[in-house]
This record gives structure tokens, sequence and C-alpha cells, in this order.
């Protein structure tokens, strides 16, 4: 990705001198290799710090909602992930096309920052593509490591290695399809265990959770005008942490975006104390790829699964 | 982070369970009341809350009613095809496919929970569903999700 | 002599421990260490290079119950709660421990005390931990920490070769020393040497990061655009804040079941959009850049105005947790880059 | 009262007034339930107290009455969210818990002798009727009083009776009220405040102006007052902020370093200028 970068600076500068866009969001270089971090570039100096590299996983459309009230007309650079992230936004009509300017961005997979860091704790220079393998090439030396296992989870099944849709894509595309099936295998593995077992899991799991709504910040099925959890009549949820307040908060985070999320493991990214957010949105994902027949591939879709019926929706009520 | 709290234990003795019934205005709730006035006896186990319709219950309603105290939830509305509104309850079906799993999927007893279609002419389904979950939720034992882990 | 905790008996030492006080030790939990309490010495790790949450929660927990209320016809009682307890925090880093110290001066000095947090500070030992190898986020020499400080601490453990040097700071700290006394052997080994050890370690990143003249030049940079060139890649989100060892910010709320209640003291954050909204709709801190402001502007120039101190211990958190890299380090940087408010309204 | 600042104390509420056509606003008398507090509770014209409405919450309100008129204390409020939309359903009997006083006060030392001139507007006479009734109950020590008050309609006035009956009645008074709109029934003058603080333009020499109201009033009385003379040392307002704890600890009332809760809400205009410019 990073052989791209020149190409990404003369088409950002170009972009900003002609007034194509505002300001561009993109990425610059972080505190370390591993963690690059959202840059908003206003002139085309800026195009000087513009960093990348396989470790640039935010998804930067969800910024697009900080811009809604003004008429500037935002550049943005997407991956096939990122622009599944921006039809949704698009498709709940928070965000009108014309304002976004879609620098496509062809993307084999973004490597887990946690897991190279198991490896490299710090000095990484470098992390170099060989096939099924991948180096990583740090100050200490090189490690030779399976590719797949140190890609972020969503890259694994990612069925967009290129981006759906853009107004100009950057370089060549490159050869689609997922590099594994989702087998949900995480999911049902604890669908196996006794209930008792189940529930101790997760309320370890919901007990860990600080409420500190990193999870919702970044998601992008979370574009509500106004949060439930931000509004203080009717009071959905208490400002007191305690293991009901979290449930009701995780529970109702994942139905609020059953079948509206893209699948893009943001949430579990960014979670802090590594709370499996995936496994509750994947369970929800399943089950609507079974009920429903609307596989977490063809989502965002036109009307959400939620948002419809069929009349012949299996019915096990009575 | 959690709040501290006292490890109270549940006392069983003398328990009669508690169940929420959350009962569309126009079939089920319909249906408690010819319960009544046709004096079919079911169990006073049940609160009914009524809703509009059961497309109104929201889940977070649900978990609510568990974390409160609720050793059960029945929600009821009209037989699909019959909502007042035309399609309010198959909105409720599919939303609750979901619930149902989900919550069981956190690891509440799946028996706790219930939907059900309950027309305003089945006075004696009402009375048999309530029976039938009210000795459900007996067999199961108070939930164990209750009132010790609130903040209060 | 010196007292030595013998590797092999620390898991003795804190069953010894729990005999008198309950215990909050690291613990791994899902790939991540936790502080928490518990009754499992097995469980305590000691191979951490920091525990994710840090130990405020313990002191200033997210939820306090302040008081009960009972309405009753025509009376209403309350009744206030008091936290009740002997408690020992186990593995605390000296950054965390130089943490306690800026918290306390918020919550002591001043026309009022607040009661709950030092209810639970006077009956807690902090048994703190010195650290042997300090990590890529690490910055606590910047604020004249080192790994080996141990002020903050009842009782202060050096790893050293095959156990722990011990040293006693405090009376609570001998207190504890008495109670697992029969582990602690004494050895001819000199504290002061192992201390110094620990003192001059490498800390890469805190070694060349200088805060010095930060709080002066922040004067003048209230209205400065590097605030408006930060913020537009802030999440809004709480990590920063809740992870952050030194924040101390609160909200209170009443819940409420029939006729009792409780009211509850809990974090809250200046990132989020509502800490300073006014109930008419005002907000003096409406955008992300008032709110990124304020949460630098606290920590490196106003708690220095109120206290003499930087409000920060380097404990890397911010580092490594903010998902959007916009953390202590990144804006030390900025600020000591960036000309003052004249020059840049020359610019 | 307890040792524990954040504790409330339990009071009831022995008269409301409604102040407003709309009833929007009413005052609340209010008395502490513990005898050794009612007697004891001591305070200053300008500090705030914080009402608890059990099971809602809690909200800083100015005390309105006067530290000169012992044995209760009233709290003007209007009603704009949760906690004082509960207050507004309150009956007379009923318990609320109020803790405090808290905040700094009125320089009342710096103002005698000195000609007053008090600006409000809306319900930010509140405050100022606390200093007003002091400075009134004491009126030899203090030279010429002019009070200045404007609100959106004739039915928005406050305190009505105090204005229209009994201050006027006190020597070398002059109470000049002022509505955005008027009505049917309105005779005296229509406009904003500051316009017509600049026609009655009370002379600066020896004076003291204080003022409360919206945030925007009070630029353009600062502006006007500056204006007409005054200079910034001569001019005290006081501020509002979100306010959680009131002691200083929870950290959302700071304006730069100070925190409206302990370090005001009272400020000189010159202290003003000295604080970022975010209130």
């Amino acid at each position: 990705m990073k052989e791209k970068l020149s190409e990404l600076k003369e088409t950002v500068a170009r972009l900003l001198k002609d007034r194509t866009v505002d300001f561009f969001i993109a990425y610059q270089a972080g505190h370390s290799q591993v963690e690059p971090i959202p840059f908003f570039l206003t002139t085309a100096e800026h195009v000087e710090n513009l960093f990348l590299n396989n470790f640039c996983a935010h998804n930067l459309s969800k910024y697009l909602l900080d811009y809604l009230a003004g008429d500037e007309v935002v550049g943005v650079l997407a991956k096939g992930c990122d622009l599944r992230a921006l039809k949704r936004l698009l498709t709940d009509h928070r965000v009108e096309r014309g304002r976004v300017f879609v620098v496509g961005l062809p993307c084999i997979g973004i490597y887990d920052r946690k897991k190279v860091q198991e490896v490299y704790p710090a000095g990484l220079v470098e992390v170099v593509e060989e096939g099924e393998e991948v180096i990583l090439r740090g100050e200490t030396g090189d490690k030779r490591v399976p590719r797949k296992e140190y890609l972020l989870p969503r890259c694994l099944t990612c069925p967009d290695h290129n981006p759906e849709f853009y107004d100009l894509l950057l370089g060549e595309k490159v050869a689609n399809g997922p590099l594994a099936e989702e087998d949900y295998s995480d999911v049902r593995a604890l669908e196996e265990w006794a209930p008792g077992e189940r529930r101790r899991y997760w309320t370890r799991q919901f007990e860990r959770c600080l409420r500190c709504y990193a999870c919702r910040n970044v998601c992008p099925a979370c574009n509500c005008r106004v949060c439930c959890f931000d509004v203080a009549e009717p009071r959905w949820l208490g400002k007191g942490t305690s293991l009901d307040e979290q449930e009701m908060f995780h529970f109702t985070r994942a139905m609020h975006v059953a079948g509206r999320c893209t699948g893009c493991g943001e949430c579990e990214r960014v979670c802090p104390v590594n709370i499996p957010l995936m496994k509750l949105n994947k369970k929800l994902a399943k089950d609507i790829g079974a009920l429903f027949h609307v596989p977490q591939a063809e989502i965002p879709t036109e009307v959400e699964p939620l948002g419809q019926f069929r009349l012949g929706d299996p019915d096990e009520f009575n | 982070m959690s709040v501290e709290r006292a490890g109270t234990g549940v006392s069983t003795a003398g328990w009669e369970p508690k169940i929420i019934g959350f009962c569309c205005n126009w079939c089920s709730y319909a249906g408690a009341d010819l319960a009544g006035t046709s004096r079919i006896p079911y169990p006073c186990n049940i609160r009914i809350i009524r809703v509009p319709c059961s497309g109104r219950v929201n889940p977070q309603f649900v978990l609510r009613a568990f974390q409160r105290g609720a050793d059960g939830v029945l929600v009821a509305g009209c037989h699909p095809g019959d909502c007042h509104y035309s399609t309010g309850n198959y909105f409720t079906r599919r939303r609750f496919l979901l619930v149902k799993r989900l919550l069981e999927y956190l690891g509440i007893e799946p028996r706790r929970f219930q939907v059900r279609w309950i027309s305003g002419s089945e006075g004696q389904k009402f009375a048999d569903v309530v029976a039938e979950i009210t000795e459900q939720v007996k067999a199961l034992g108070p939930a164990k999700m209750d009132k010790m882990r609130d903040v209060m | 002599m010196t007292k030595v905790l013998p590797q092999g008996k620390l898991k003795d030492f804190l069953k010894d421990t729990m005999d008198k006080y309950s215990l909050v030790a690291p613990v791994r939990e899902d790939g991540v260490v936790v502080l928490k309490p518990t009754a499992d010495p097995e469980a305590v790790v000691t191979d951490y290079l920091n525990t994710v949450t840090s130990p405020k929660d313990f002191f200033f927990p997210q939820t306090e119950r302040m008081f009960r209320f009972q309405k009753t016809e025509g009376k209403i009682r309350v009744e206030e709660t008091t936290w009740q307890g002997k408690r020992v925090i186990f593995g605390v880093r000296p950054c965390d421990l130089g943490s306690l110290e800026l918290i306390d001066r918020v919550f002591q000095e001043g026309e009022y005390e607040e009661t709950y947090y030092l209810a639970r500070r006077e009956n807690t030992t902090v048994v703190g931990l010195a650290c042997s190898s300090p990590g890529p986020t690490c910055f606590c020499t910047t604020f004249g920490i080192t790994p080996g400080s141990p002020e903050g601490a009842d009782l202060m453990l050096y790893p050293d070769g095959e156990g722990f040097v011990v040293e006693v700071l405090t009376e609570k700290g001998e207190a504890l020393a008495q109670q697992t006394e029969t582990l602690l052997e004494d050895q001819d080994v000199d504290l002061a040497e192992v201390k110094g050890r620990f003192e001059g370690l490498k800390v890469p990143l805190g070694d060349h990061l200088s805060v010095d003249g930060v709080a002066a030049k922040l004067d003048g940079m209230f209205e400065h655009p590097v605030w408006a060139e930060l913020s537009p890649r802030c999440l809004g989100c709480g990590i920063c804040t809740y992870l952050c060892p030194t924040c101390h910010c609160f909200g209170m709320t009443d819940e409420v079941r029939g006729d009792q209640g409780v009211r509850l003291r809990c974090w809250d954050s200046c990132q989020f959009s509502d800490f300073t909204r006014m109930a008419g709709g005002h907000n003096p801190r409406p955008t992300k850049k008032e709110r990124v402001r304020q949460r630098f502007m606290h920590k490196l120039n106003y708690y220095v105005h109120r206290f003499g101190r930087y409000l920060c211990t380097g404990c890397g958190r911010c580092l490594e947790k903010c998902p959007v890299g916009l953390t202590m380090v990144h804006v030390i940087e900025k600020v000591n880059d960036s000309g003052t408010r004249e020059v840049a309204v020359n610019e | 009262m307890s040792k524990n600042p954040m504790v409330p104390n339990p009071a009831t509420i022995t008269k409301i007034t409604s102040e407003t056509g709309s009833g929007d606003v009413k005052t609340f008398r209010v008395v502490f339930d513990d005898p050794s507090l009612a007697e004891g509770f001591t305070y200053r014209s300008g500090q705030c107290a914080m009402l608890s409405v059990f099971g809602v919450g809690e909200c800083m309100i100015s005390i309105t009455s006067t530290p000169t008129r012992p044995g209760f204390l009233e709290f003007s409020v209007k009603k704009v969210g949760r906690v004082t939309d509960a207050l507004h359903e309150a009956r007379e009997g009923d318990k609320i818990g109020l803790r405090g006083p808290y905040g700094n006060c009125f320089p009342l030392e710096k103002m005698k002798g000195k000609n007053l001139v008090f600006v409000g507007g809306g319900i930010g006479l509140a405050p100022l009727r606390s200093l007003i009734n002091n400075v009134l109950d004491n009126r030899k020590e203090y030279g010429r009083v002019d009070i200045i008050y404007g609100a959106r309609s004739p039915q928005d006035l406050v305190f009505k009776e105090e204005l229209f009956q009994n201050w006027p009645k006190y020597q070398d008074t002059h109470v000049y009220v002022t509505v955005d709109a008027g009505d049917e029934e309105w005779k005296g003058p229509v406009g904003f405040v500051p316009p017509y603080l600049e026609e009655i333009n009370p002379s600066p020499e020896g004076a003291v102006a204080v003022t409360c109201g919206p945030p925007v009033m009070i630029k353009f009385v600062l502006q006007s007052l500056a204006k007409m003379g005054y200079t910034d040392d001569q001019i005290i307002t006081t501020l509002e902020m979100k306010m959680q704890c009131g002691i200083g600890k929870c950290g959302r009332c700071n304006i730069g370093d100070k925190y409206v809760c302990v370090d005001g809400p009272v400020f000189s205009v010159d202290q003003l200028q000295a604080l970022p410019d975010e209130f």
C-alpha cells in the first residue's frame, strides 16, 4: 500500500488546489509504524505529511457526520470496507453523495496492530508481503509469519478488496474474493456452551466495560442524530455503571445495529478492554442470514432487514 | 468497571414467579379480558402491561423487565395477518425472532422469554399460555439476573 | 539489612494479605490485564507493562453510592453511605502511584473535602511495583517520575533477581509488612543501590520529551490554531479520560425504585458533548475543539496554576489506547513546536 | 449539617409564588427541617445553593432571599430542564434537599457609600434581588440606587410587587422597567435593556454597576456601560455554568483555572477579562 503514497500525494494536492474538495481526510504517521492516525488536510502543503501503509485501519468516512451542517465537499480516502461504511451513511440518508469525493483505495488486507505488537512491541520498521507469508521487518531483525494470522478479522472475509464505487481510484484494482469463508465458527462455538457458561462469559465481558462509548462513536451504523444513550429524557440508560446498565448498553447497541452492521469490526478494534463486540454483531448477522436470507455481504440493504418483513417469515411463536 | 455489590443470596422459600406480559391492546389484552369475564382461572403471577401493538414492544423493555426483577416475560400480539394496524406484528415477529436468540446467546434461559399470538376471542388460550409459562418459570426457579446486580 | 520477598513466596504473601485485607490485584482476563478484586492469588500476574485500567477506580470508583433516600408520607430520610473495608491494592506502577497524589490534591485541598474518596484512601494500603523494563509508550520521566519512584506507595516492591526488595514507606505499609513478616527475609541487600538502579533505567520516550515551560507557553495558546488542527480526528469517546489515572471529573445521578433511591457519583468525561451542556441548551464547549482543548489545558495549564504540578504522570495509556493518536505526547510535542499566540497571529 | 458536603439536608417548601404570566418562573420559600440548620444557616447575597429533587437530581440555584431577612431561603426557578420541571411540580409542604451555600458573594463592603446601578434581564433579577433587598435593608449605607430591569414581555416580568410597589418607596431609589414587546395593558417603555440603560445614563462617578441576565444581554450591557464611562473594575456580574458538585471538584464549571462554583459566580469585569472566552 505504501507504494501508492506518491500517487496519493499528487492526487490530494490536485484536488485541494483545484478546489474539487474543501478538505481531505486521509492518514498521517502516528506514534509508530503500526498506528497511523486520521489526518485532515486543508491545503496542498499538507500532503507532505500524508502517510500510507497496511496498518491504516480507521474508517474515515464516519467523520463525514461532523460536517453535515456546512456545504463543504469533503474528500475521503476509502478502502472497500470504508466504502461499505460510507454506503451505510448514504443509505441512511445521513450524508449526501454530492458532498463526498471518494478516492478509492484497493486493499488486500490491513494488519492487526495488537497481534503484530505481540511479536514486535516496538521497533517495527515495515511489513513486507510475500504470498501467503508476511515478513515483519523490525530493528532487531525479520520475522516471517503466516499472513492470514496477522490480518484484522474483517480482512479475512472481506468481499470488497476494491471499493464498490469511487470518484477516483488509486492505482490498479486488485484481485477480489475473500481469503476465507465466513463460517461464524466463533459464534457457533459459544452457542454450544451451556447457558450458565455463556452467562458467566458475558458477565465477565460486560463487567469490564467502561462505557467509554468508543464502540458507538466509531461505528458507521451508529449514526443517529441523537443517540438514545445521550438523551436525558426518557432515560434509557443510567449514568451509573452496574452489570445491568452495561448489559443494557451492549444489548441495545447490538439490536440497534442488527441488520445494519457492515461487519467492519471497528467497534472491537477500538475497545480498550477487549470486549468481543463482534461476537454479538455476528450472532445477529448469522441469524439474520438464516432467518431472513440477508447475508452479511449484502448489507447495507436499501431497506434494512428489521424494517421489512415477508409473509412467509419463520413463525415459531404460534 | 462495575459498582461493588453485596452478594446477597436469593431465597426460594415461598417464592412465586413474577411474569410481565406485554399485551397488544386489540387482541391479546382483549383475550385477557375475555378470560376474566368468562371466569376462566389463570395464575395471578402475570402482570399485564397494555401496549397499542406488539410492535410497540422495544427489546429494551424485555431486558429491563428481567433486570428489575421479572422471572419471565411474555409478549403477546394479534395473529399474523390480524394486526389492527395491518402489519405491525410482522415486524414484531422479525424483531423477536432475533431478540429471543440474542437473549439465549447472552445466557438467559429461553423459556423465560416467550412471544405468543393470542386473539381477542382466545380467552382460553390466554389462560393456558399464562398457566404454561408460569409452570415453566416456576420449574426454572427465580431468574438470577435480578436486583442483586442493580446499582441500587 | 533489607527485607526481601522471595519470588516463590509471592502467592503466600498475597494469601497472608487476604487474611486481613481484601485484595485488588492485576489479573489477566481475555487478553488484557485489569486491576480487580480477587480472592485467588494464583490468578495474580506480575508480567505486565501496566494494567489497562488504572487504580483510581478503587479510590474514585466509576460509580459511587453517595447516599440512599427513602420517601415516606410527608418525610424524607437521607442515609449517607460510607465505604467500609480494609483493602490492599497490589502491583501499582510508579506512574499510577504518582497519579494518586495528584488526585489527592483535588479531593483534599480547598474548603471542602471529598469524603468518599478520602475514606477509601485512608483504608487502602497501596503496594507499588517498580518497573524493570519501561515500554515504548512510557514517559514517566517527563514528569519527574522514574521506573523506581515509590512516592504514593505504602509499601514498595523492587523486582531483583529471584525476589522483590521491600521498602516500607508508611505506617500502613508497616502494618502490611507485619502481617506478612514470616515471608519477608532479612537479606544483605543495599536498598539504595537497588532503588538507584531502577531510577536510572532508560525510558526512551520520556527521556526525550520535555514539558519545561509548556504550562507557561499554554497561557498564551487558548486561541491557538493547534486546537482546531488536533481536534477533528477526536472520536469524542471517553477512552482517554476513563483510562487516565489522573482524570477525576464526575457527575451525579439519581436512581429510583418506587419511593426509595440512591444518588450515585459517576465518572464523567469532558470529551462527552453533554458534559457542560446546560438545561437551557447553552453549551460553553459546543464542539470537539473546545472539549479537546479543555482536556489538555486542564492537564498542562489549569491544574498547574492551581496545584503547581502537571496533571499527567506519563503512564502512556492514552498512547496505547486512543484510537486516533490524540495523545499527551503528541500535544506536548505540538506545544513545544508551536509559536506563541503572537507568532501565530503574525503568520 | 453532615460533615460530607455532598449530602443534601432535608427541607420543606413552605410557600410557592408564581412570578410570571405563564407560570414558568416560580419562587420557592424553603425552610430546613433540622431546626439548628434553620437557625444557623448563614449566607451572603450572591451565593447559590444546590437544590435536590430526590429521584430526579440536583441543580444550582442562586439564593434570591436576603440574609437580612432570616428564617427562610427563597429561590426563583425557571422551568428549563429535568430538575426544574420536577421542582415546578412540587407543592407547598413537599420535601426537597438543600446543600450550600456555595460560591462567593457580591462585594458589599466595596459598594458601601457608592451609587448603585442594578441592571437585570429576565430571571437574571433573581440573584440581584438578594443584593437589592440587602442594600435597601441598610439603605443609609449606600448612595443613590437605580434599578433597570427588562423582560421579553409584561407577562415575563418577575418580582412585580417589589419592582412596582416596594422598592420605589425607598429613599432615592429609582426603578426603571422595560419590555422587549409590550401588550395592550403595558404603558411603560418598550425596548431592550442596553439602549434603555444608555437612555437613563446613570453617572459612573462613584458608582458600581451590577448586572445579571441572559449572556447576550450581559454582553451588550457591558458595552453600554463602557460607553457610559464605567471602568471594568466598576462593573460586577454573575455567571452561570453547568454545575454538579458545587465544591470545585467535579470539573465542569471551570473557565480556565477558575471554578465558577467556588471562585464565582460573582466576577468583576476586570476579573473576567483575564479569563479565557469560554462561557
